[in-house]
């Protein structure tokens, strides 16, 4: 009847699936130190072959190459290197204790720990991050106390956030950590409004916002983009691209034919796209997308390319989704693995001093669950009355009044 | 059969049924929802009819009123009505009021389907009953069923239903009736006889409450989770407590709810959302308006505290039975 | 002065008394706003301070937030309160849970104005009065105002407080008083004595009612442009009614309502917005809580109807001079 | 104290305020016919270049130039330049009727009128607009009876919309023109919906969703983009930029140093530039995106350059942010004269049927508003009955109560 043939719809699928072997051949991967550094106060519509490519220092063999590779920081390396080992054992330890019914719920960052330690690494004191609850490497990367994390994730008597929040949605205003939002995206125009107000008080501080890959789908992306674009403020946009949201993969948030770089391009941000897994790479990326903002050259939005090895949550169980070795496939490696061989091959670091490291770690950490756990578990010790503060600064009287009717 | 299963009965009868049924939302395709309200769909019936959408709650209602403006009969879900409010736009300005503004020429039946409520432990942001945010709006039906026999009946009855009906699952209930005694171990489906649920094809109709259990005593309003929370405080207190399920908020079955309250003479409204202009405002508001004649004492609301849903503190703003008990005896102490 | 320059009056003051405070919003910059009530401000304190956003009020909101944690006070505009849903989740998952969810870490002391009601042929996308929709929820305040004086002395207190404020400004009060009586010439606010605004720096107290006229027969709790309504069906009565300005919704002056209530024994609430969950569902709710004994006839509530604010029939929605006073004679006539 | 400097908080500012001289002199205008026109099965990404540049088939000698110039249409020329003129000369007596007090409210579209007039008549009986307020071309194009769009405007006795919506917001579902809504940008996402339903039906039908510049910083605008990229549904996406929202300039939506048409490229959605003012261009691409839309290429979004030389509506008064000449100074120039010119010196019309043409189109209309006002004006003969209708399909109970109390 008609000329033209009856409209298909599709649906983009995964290149593997369960049973499947697992498939990134979709993935192009530039060599190391390939990729070309601009200068910081480029023009964002000179940059636009960045955010299809991939930025790359750590070579196969360990050796660091290219224009973004930097020299005399070999004590941050350090540092950086034992923050991800830190925030890996973090969560190992997390688990267990969620395992042991302690706390109800925990998310773990493995495999991604590069992005959150190497970007806390580049911010200024006063700088300020809109995190999502997978970047508990900024907290673990400056010396946040691990038990008070702890108590947050027990909820017990000495949580800072007196029970309130999920387990793992921290907040502390003093480490540049913006309190967590249970909903996805929210915060990422949080980050330009912050970065808007630093800029109209004629500070120096910068925002540095965050979102999943999944989560650059809900519509505070697009508000975030249009006011970053009007107004250019100093603000860093995150996107970690963990490859998965919960058990829909990157082609479901329209990430598969362009990459969640390119975004930023018609609102005309700098944008830069890089191997998340790599901390030097994120280390320099930041550097300089953090100068940039600073210096009053606007918003960047950086695409950080990784893998979600860990199950969504603990209430997760990704092989019903996804090929049971598809991170063991993962073409970028292990970040840790990758800044270890780099400082092991450079004799900064070494096998021993790792295990013993590991070790180290494990115990401090196994130590600060021990000390928070004493002050309670899952949700013991938190109390009553908490539940009617902070819902306004000053308890108005029908708050009062419910607060009496529990009796508490 | 659980409150799981006989949602995608209900869904997978309407997807056989009626071509122009599809399904989608957040993780409800291949993997079949956080809650596996939707596992197995997919694979029978394809891709193009039950799918993953982006995580994008207004786009997902957005799409799903366009769909409904073309024919289809869209059955969509939000994770969590906690993410609903990004989609709250679409729902009041373009579902509830399409019908009206075009007189009729185009409209939008959606179904928009969403766990509610607490009792997880799962934090602010995966326990609120925004339920009372919908009622307001004109043009929008509100349903919350309590059992998997009314869930089953009344979610044909929504995707059946020509205009958008929201549609609250609580998800509290999901695998068993539940009484609010969360120290003690939870009961199942199989037990409870509106566990047993009818095989195929039938509807639950949208407006009509159902008297949960008859009572002299006092007439307890409430809907969801809550319900068993009556019976157990009811069972409790020994007082002899009616309570009405009422199943749809939105529209209202207000003789239902009159004939109680004039035959009781006392009425409690119980939910588990914040009290301020909760839907309990609006029961209050009906009952003075047709029982002021009837009543002995003020109705009661005995509700969630006008606070955020709270992590460690879950129990103590759930309103349980130890505190609903207390308020049904001293509203039979009141002269 | 009218209640456009009130409010102007007021932002002026609190831009010129804190630098941390900063007014953005659709057309608001140079333009000055569609209803004028940021005219002039942002020659007077520059583009940093005053400006235009783009048309995206989950940004105008979510920016405001953001700088809100920075520690200025940001005041914006929603152009019309029909087009605060999109901030809707920004309002009630961010703003209004913020401190409560960071334990007083981080806060949101943003004011976001809006005019709000109809009366001015604007259709059902220029008339709304979603009011209800935020006294729901925990953590945010709401206000109302009904007149210039009033408007300035809030307004200024909002932007003061440390916690998110909504205000909504009855757009059909900007020019004058409005008793509902459409097809009489419109009054201005010259003429009237809450139009005699005082200069400089003053607060009207957030959370307090006015006894706006007292009365003997019977109260009439009101906000808005109703007040004035209200003003007109008791003087065409003669039903001696109190009329409460609530003037906050939340917190809500109830102990004003208590005493006013239990005075009269006889209570109506009056609103523009949709009768089911209104706000006025929350009025009868608490009056017959703490005023049953008192009650002679039932709390009446008299609104507008459960529809979409129609453009044509608009007075035929409008709860006007009519409909009140044939309420209040009904009122005092039963028994 | 700090090596940086403090920031600075910018905000765009249009070339020029009132009292100013006009300047249109930061718009690149390629001459018309040197932009390329690829295969409608492209790929997005090949096509990059075209949102950057801007489509043009008349050139201001009116010849009709290059690879976008359509041969043989010559019918559907005569009847865009009827249907522009007849828009036209519509939004003027409506004007007419609203200084007399008739209705309270209009929206012109004067300027604009090729946008909507060349695209509905490349698009097939079944296809679904979704308009805003500025495209009546849409309903006009198609002969949607005048009194019927009037009675609306008046919202009188015989408003197909029964009095319920504001003037200007038609509805016709018989004329692929689905119920414009009052906020903005929330028809984009249903376009896509609408076009998603068309697919899954196996149907031939497309969607053709409208916007405006100032509306694309609605978030509903990143909604149909995500949507659009990852189904790769049969829709056209229009953005028409006429430079201003309101009193804002498009830089206050972003579109000032990137192009709308941009903002396609990180949703792997094709996307062209156009010059709206040239009916033929319109035409050309209207069709071309069409085309690839109902043969299963996917989404096209579409920037329509063009000016509002109108106010925003009879509420505005431009003069108070821009220069009261500056639609003269627009240098795309008026689309009824561009058209009217090539068609003239194609001797395919003429000053005198010009004129004559011009003549006939007010009466018609003056006819068709004197029918329309006997059914009464502002509201008059609308009835009370109605206000409870339609609501829902069937009046619950308590509506018919509330009914019964109005006594109507
Ligand atoms: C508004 C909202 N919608 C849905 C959810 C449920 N949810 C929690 S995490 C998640 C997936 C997010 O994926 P992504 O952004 O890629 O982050 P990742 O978990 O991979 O780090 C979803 C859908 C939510 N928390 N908030
Ligand atoms: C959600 C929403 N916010 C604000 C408005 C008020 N408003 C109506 S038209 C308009 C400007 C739109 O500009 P644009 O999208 O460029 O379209 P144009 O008027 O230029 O055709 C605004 C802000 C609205 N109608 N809806
Ligand atoms: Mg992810
Ligand atoms: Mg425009």
């Amino acid at each position: 009847m008609s000329k033209y043939a009856p409209l298909e719809f599709t649906v983009p699928e995964p290149a593997s699936r369960p049973g499947d072997d697992a498939d990134f051949s979709d993935i192009d991967i530039p060599l190391a130190g390939t990729v070309r550094r601009p200068p910081i106060d480029v023009s964002p519509s000179e940059i636009k072959d960045l955010s299809s490519t991939m930025i790359r220092v750590l070579r196969r063999d360990g050796a660091a190459v290219g224009p973004w590779a930097q020299e005399g920081i070999d004590d941050l390396l350090l540092t950086g290197l034992r923050s991800m080992m830190r925030t890996r054992a973090f969560d190992e330890r997390m688990m267990t204790l969620q395992r042991q019914g302690k706390t109800s719920f925990y998310m773990k960052c493995t495999g991604e720990e590069a992005i959150a330690v190497g970007h806390q690494l580049a911010l200024s004191p006063g700088d300020m991050n809109f995190p999502t609850y997978r970047q508990q490497g900024l907290l673990i990367a400056q010396e946040y106390p691990l038990t008070d994390m702890i108590c947050q994730i027990l909820s017990n008597e000495r949580d800072p956030l007196k029970g309130r929040q999920l387990p793992v949605l921290y907040s502390s205003k003093k480490h540049g950590f913006f309190s967590i939002s249970g909903n996805l995206g929210t915060q990422f125009i949080h980050a330009v409004g912050w970065a808007m107000a630093s800029a109209i008080s004629g500070d120096t501080k910068i925002a540095s916002g965050w979102i999943g890959d999944g989560s650059t789908a809900e519509n505070d992306f697009h508000s975030a983009l249009v006011n970053a674009s009007v107004y250019k403020p100093p603000v860093v946009l995150n996107v970690v691209n963990n490859q998965w949201a919960i058990s829909s993969f990157r082609g479901i948030a329209g990430g598969d034919e362009a990459t969640f770089a390119e975004r930023a391009h018609g609102y005309d941000i700098a944008s830069l796209r890089v191997d998340g897994n790599d901390l030097m790479a994120v280390l320099a990326v930041s550097d300089w997308a953090i100068e940039r903002a600073r210096r009053g050259h606007g918003p960047t939005l950086i695409e950080w390319v990784t893998y979600r090895v860990a199950p969504h949550s603990t209430s997760d169980d990704p092989s019903k989704y996804r090929p049971r070795e598809e991170s063991d496939a993962w073409p970028l490696g292990d970040p840790v693995i990758r800044l270890k061989n780099h400082l092991v091959q450079r004799s900064l670091w070494s096998e021993e001093r790792h295990s013993q490291a590991e070790a180290e770690f494990e115990d401090e950490i196994r130590t600060a669950a021990r000390e928070a756990e004493e002050f309670g578990v899952m949700g013991e010790g938190s109390s009553a009355r908490d539940l009617f503060e902070d819902v306004f600064k000053e308890m108005p009287p029908y708050l009062r009044e419910q607060r009496q009717k529990l009796g508490v | 059969m659980n409150m799981v299963e006989a949602i995608r009965d209900a869904m997978d009868i309407k997807l056989a049924d009626d071509k122009n049924v599809v399904v989608f939302g957040e993780d409800v395709g291949f993997f079949g929802g956080v809650f596996r309200c939707t596992q197995g769909l997919q694979e029978k019936y394809g891709t193009s009819r039950v799918f993953d959408s982006p995580i994008n709650e207004s786009g997902i209602v957005g799409a799903g009123i366009g769909m409904a403006a073309y024919g289809l009969r869209p059955c969509v879900e939000i994770q969590f009505a906690d993410y609903i409010y990004p989609a709250y736009d679409q729902i009041v300005s373009e579902a509830a009021r399409l019908r009206y503004r075009s007189a009729g020429d185009f409209t939008a039946p959606i179904t928009i389907r969403s766990p509610v409520g607490g009792g997880i432990f799962g934090g602010q942001t995966h326990s609120q009953s925004p339920e009372a945010l919908f009622t307001h709006v004109s043009g929008l039906k509100t349903i919350i069923p309590s059992n998997p026999r009314d869930a089953k009946g009344l979610l044909i009855s929504a995707i059946e239903d020509d205009d958008p009906v929201v549609f609250f699952e609580p998800k509290r209930l999901y695998n068993g009736p539940f009484d609010g005694h969360h120290e003690r171990p939870a009961s199942n489906w199989t037990k409870h006889p509106l566990g047993d649920v009818p095989d195929g094809h039938y509807t639950v109709p949208i407006g009509k409450a159902s008297v949960f259990r008859p009572g002299r005593d006092l007439t307890i309003l409430t809907y969801g989770t809550m319900v068993y929370v009556a019976e157990a405080a009811v069972n409790e207190t020994g007082v002899d407590g009616e309570i009405i399920d009422l199943r749809t908020l939105l529209p209202l079955d207000i003789e239902a709810i009159t004939a109680s309250v004039q035959k009781t003479g006392r009425c409690m409204v119980l939910h588990e959302a914040t009290l301020t202009s909760g839907f309990g405002a609006e029961l209050c508001a009906r009952v003075q308006e047709t029982c002021f004649y009837h009543l002995e004492v003020p109705v009661e609301r005995v509700t969630g505290w006008d606070t955020p849903y709270p992590h460690a503190q879950e129990w103590d703003y759930f309103p349980g039975p130890t505190r609903v008990g207390n308020a049904l005896k001293a509203m039979m102490e009141t002269v």
